[in-house]
């Protein structure tokens, strides 16, 4: 994959815009704006901003209640995430989601998903309306390591490969579901091995680079759209923070904790471009302003945002020409 | 009216007609493709229709049925046919937590047209696995809609409503009435969803039932008659909604209320009947409704001991007698 | 009493005390061991019993569900923590066709003397995937036993009381009562499940309810007090079975219900109180009963739609009110 | 493994016996003795048959709904199966259970579960139970090909395997789920390859041959006990008849199955023992004569048998003990 100096820009951008963002979230949570559950991305960065890279806007995103990345990378508007999770009518879900669903259709963001591996199926499925329509797109659907124990996880990846759907299945193999470390959930702790146990094309990768995840994901989508079936990408990564909010950490070691801030995505990057000399053309100060603006332009937009009227609390429980 | 079409014929004509007019209508579960179904309704539609729109798929409830989440997310018209309502219980995230949440949790976005269709019912000796009656159960699910086709009229109707409605619709087909038969009519315009249907008019007692329950009803009725009671018998054909104004006018009418309900007693849809009856017609009650449901035992295998768990023609009888003081 | 015991220390107290005594029982679920449980509750459990009784399982609800029934087939008492409600639909098919069926499908052979408890409720602005309350329609099943302490006693005694009996259990501890402080009286004899307690005796109205909504109930009464009205509180604390006497017996000397109920309306146990007043009290009634339950929707994220859709203590007052024509 | 006489007969006893006894239930169901539904089990007798005797009376058996063959080969008498075929309270589960759901907790057999992969959980718990207790038993699980594609599948295996629990699942492979072919349902056919993936002792054997059946048992049950964690058995087989009786059979071909009766494991057995010289020394008469005189016992039993009194329909909801 050529890296020039235009993609260099947007992936630290938008990496950068992530982990802006989300710290602005810890700020806003603390000062009651936001509230629920809330499940930062930070330190894992690289995926969704790669994934998303080699996705045209025909084809078709699932993620988890750890979205918020994959939202941003997306496309999905600052201001309509941040009105969401201030529980507002401009929200991307109207306020009614919060930080662990996030929709946006006609960026064909399909939410935000709470519960683990509940998304899988439903990947299967509008994949299969894409291989029956005959349209050539791909659906990718990412999950933690912990979805993998799930009886789903195994049902779709089983459905997807023989039907060879079009799907992109991403494990982030984050090496914990919530507290629990995977050692103590999986007998076999290489989760692209699973996969393969599907016939299923997959594969093991650095999560926490930005361009190994990108060439990986480009490749997928490729060979997805070739017709070949479903693939299977594994990236190791690791959460920088808590599970949530509520969330002691003492289940791992400082130390761990340490080692693996030293794989910053945002970190691995700048070296790797002051390595083959573009860094010093990335204006990453003109970047931090313009995160910065869009980011107070948004929360300003969320908190200007109204609430819906307690009359239309039934509203969308049924379509609106439905009998219901 | 030749009267000749099985009830089984009646839902396979409506899904052939729906597959024929709709390119985005498809069946998919377990065996419906080379099998032709477990109870035969798919039979012979694997060839009219071909393997990509009659799927067979594995032995998987919740994938399955969250694949016809998304592919109706994703612009096509699925009919999920989960093999009976015993397995449904592997399908349950995904029917509440999927099917029934995404349009409201999405602001109004993603509405999902999904049609789920499964037989429901025990009667058949097959013991405490694979006798449910969960319908009324899963009418507590707000975003579901929930029909009980009990003629052979409505196991046709009922699909061309479900797949022409915009949100997801629970079919639950009772086992026993596969083979009984009736005529349909395929050119006229079916009772919407959400209406119920005055079967028998009547002015002694109201009897609000479903699904096959509505046969035992009508049975009993015509022996109450020869004691010259008169009783009134609503298809409520939809459980969720329910048609709170025929059943309603019908309290009006007679006073007094039997509710047959193939469920287990508590917590089932005929509580939920006598609820609402006591919050919107109270003061037109003469006595206790009555309610005539299955007996709160995982179903038995032995036949005496199933009949005596299931509601009965003679229980409704009896029940009516005694409201009757006769 | 010092009323400093949270109700989340109470759970773990009673746990604790449980497996000090009996070397059978032991604690299995999501993060209940290295993360000290989800809302802490088994907090410290882990150094003290060892990883062999405090087990962490992976995200499998269906198995390690089923898993514990087949540990309890099989001598031991284990007790099952699926994290909160929501996911326990993944575990339905283990929990109704298993173990709330072994018993009577086998004959007698098979009881099942499993705990599985639960966080559950709304109010936490978790959105519609995590903010079920789901316990009313569990207490459908035959066979389960379905628990619902408010307090923190009962918080402590139905763990207890759980796992001295032979069936399966259900324990639901509403989320929002883990911080909820009191005290506990270790020593006394616990009052058995099935028996409801009078919480607060009043002469003008009865209202039956359990959980968190005892507390919206209490707070109810303090201004309906004011106002003059002078109503009965009842805390149901088992939803199955449910104590009849007791409800009908307050029916008798108030001749007015209110239910207020954590779940959605149709189809919710307040449905199911109605319907048993209505079959044995029908005579006793002043006024139609009425209800105070979640609003049928998906619960939405923003605060101000979260609480209108639950019970509040207001909506409990104004219902009040109207029922006394005040 | 040594095949004496006396096991030679032992074999071919049992195996008969399971083959006649259904025959007499297919007749005693067009007669309306036996209702519900009838799974019959035969061609693939040689399984049950083989697996039951590499058990002792402390191991435990969790079965399907096409249990008769591990019922009678784990000694549940025939009268109180047939009795609980009639639906009279002399069945092994008084009636209540059916063809589907035999048990007899004094032989540790534990069913008869017609929820598909629905008992591969309870094995898992059993053993746990074992495991915590130390008790050096074997909890065995039967299920069928069509259990492999069930997300309860994967959760069993994930959990027995992770906790190194002494199970023994053995997957009857009969090609077919109901009317859907293996190759409908899996991506990958050779079923013992998934359980692999779980890093799982695996093995594919003949399922049409005792012999085979009971070396491969015999060394699984050695292998368990010595404390190495769960094995895996996926056994060929075919069943001769109708999935239940009310099959038309539209999904395979005739020859199909007049290939596979070749392999019928009575007759397998017959040739084996034929080839070493014991056969002539099985009295396949006498074997014959006593099976019919147990069954004919058997059927009389269940047709004096006694229904259950209506006043005891709610019996057994609740344990007599209980609060309930
Ligand atoms: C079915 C289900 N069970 C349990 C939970 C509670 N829960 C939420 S996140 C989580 C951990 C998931 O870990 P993983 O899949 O690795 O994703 P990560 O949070 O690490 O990104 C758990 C147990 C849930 N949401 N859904
Ligand atoms: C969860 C579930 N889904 C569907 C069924 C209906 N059903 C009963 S047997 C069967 C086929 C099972 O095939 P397999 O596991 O290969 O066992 P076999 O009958 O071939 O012995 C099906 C689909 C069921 N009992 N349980
Ligand atoms: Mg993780
Ligand atoms: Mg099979």
């Amino acid at each position: 994959m050529e890296l020039d100096l235009m993609k260099a820009k947007e992936f630290y951008h938008k990496m950068l815009l992530i982990r802006r963002f989300e710290e602005r979230c810890v700020e806003l949570y603390s000062n009651q704006k936001i509230r629920g559950f809330l499940h930062l991305y930070i330190g894992e960065e690289a995926i969704a901003v790669a994934l998303m890279d080699a996705l045209t806007k025909e084809d078709a995103v699932l993620a988890t209640y750890r979205e918020h990345g994959y939202a941003l990378a997306r496309g999905v508007s600052c201001e309509s995430i941040m009105a969401e999770m201030f529980g507002k009518v401009e929200g991307c879900s109207r306020g009614r989601g919060g930080s662990m669903h996030l929709f946006d259709a006609s960026a064909r963001f399909y939410g935000g998903s709470a519960i683990v591996a509940g998304a899988l199926p439903l990947a299967v499925g509008m994949a299969l309306a894409d291989k029956m329509q005959k349209r050539n797109r791909v659906t990718v659907c990412v999950f933690g390591d912990g979805a993998v124990a799930e009886g789903e996880f195994h049902e779709s990846l089983n459905l997807a490969a023989l039907w060879k759907l079009p799907v992109l299945f991403v494990c982030e193999n984050n090496l914990y579901a919530m507290g629990t470390a995977l050692k103590y959930t999986e007998s076999e702790t290489e989760i692209y091995k699973k996969a393969a146990s599907y016939k299923i094309s997959s594969k093991q990768i650095d999560g926490m680079s930005v361009i190994e995840v990108a060439k990986a994901a480009k490749r997928a989508v490729e060979d997805i759209k070739d017709g070949n079936g479903p693939v299977f990408l594994e990236c190791l990564t690791y959460r920088f923070r808590a599970h949530s909010m509520f969330d002691a950490e003492l289940y791992r070691e400082k130390a761990e904790v340490i080692e693996w801030k030293k794989k910053d995505p945002l970190l691995v990057f700048e070296n790797r471009l002051k390595e083959i000399g573009l860094w010093s053309e990335v204006d990453a100060t003109a970047i931090e302003d313009a995160i910065k603006t869009a980011i107070d332009k948004a929360v300003e937009f969320a908190e200007n945002g109204t609430l819906e009227a307690l009359e239309d609390l039934e509203k969308f429980v049924y379509s609106e020409v439905s009998h219901g | 009216m030749d009267n000749t079409t099985t009830y089984r014929e009646a839902v396979r004509e409506a899904i052939r007609k729906a597959m024929t007019e709709n390119e985005s209508v498809f069946l998919m579960g377990e065996d419906v493709g080379h099998y032709g179904g477990c109870y035969a309704v798919s039979m012979g539609l694997l060839d009219e229709f071909g393997a990509q729109r009659i799927i067979d798929t594995p032995l998987s409830e919740s994938s399955f049925t969250g694949a016809g989440i998304g592919a109706a997310l994703n612009g096509m018209r699925p009919i999920v046919e989960i093999m009976t309502v015993n397995f449904s219980l592997l399908a349950l995230d995904q029917i509440m937590n999927n099917a029934a949440t995404l349009l409201h949790m999405s602001g109004g976005q993603l509405n999902v047209p999904l049609v789920i269709r499964m037989a429901t019912g025990g009667g058949k000796q097959l013991a405490a696995q694979h006798s449910h009656s969960l319908e009324g159960w899963f009418a507590h699910i707000p975003g579901l809609k929930v029909l009980t086709p009990a003629t052979v009229q409505d196991a046709y109707d009922m699909v061309g409503l479900a797949l022409a409605d915009p949100d997801p619709v629970l079919i639950f087909e009772n086992a026993l009435l596969y083979n009984s038969k009736g005529s349909i009519d395929t050119q006229g315009t079916p009772v919407p969803i959400g209406k119920a249907l005055i079967h028998k008019a009547g002015k002694d007692i109201s009897i609000f039932t479903y699904g096959i329950s509505l046969f035992k009803a009508l049975e009993a009725a015509e022996a109450l008659a020869k004691d010259g009671i008169d009783v009134e018998v609503i298809d409520l054909r939809s459980l969720r909604p329910l048609d709170d104004e025929t059943v309603m006018n019908s309290v009006k009418k007679t006073h007094k209320v039997i509710i047959v309900d193939e469920g287990w007693k508590s917590g089932s849809i005929s509580a939920e009947i006598m609820a609402r009856i006591n919050e919107q017609a109270f003061y037109e009650l003469d006595a206790p409704m009555a309610r005539v449901c299955t007996v709160e035992v995982p179903l038995p295998y032995a036949k005496h001991l199933e009949d005596a768990a299931l509601p009965q023609p003679q229980k409704i009888v009896d029940t009516a007698r005694t409201m009757m003081g006769k």
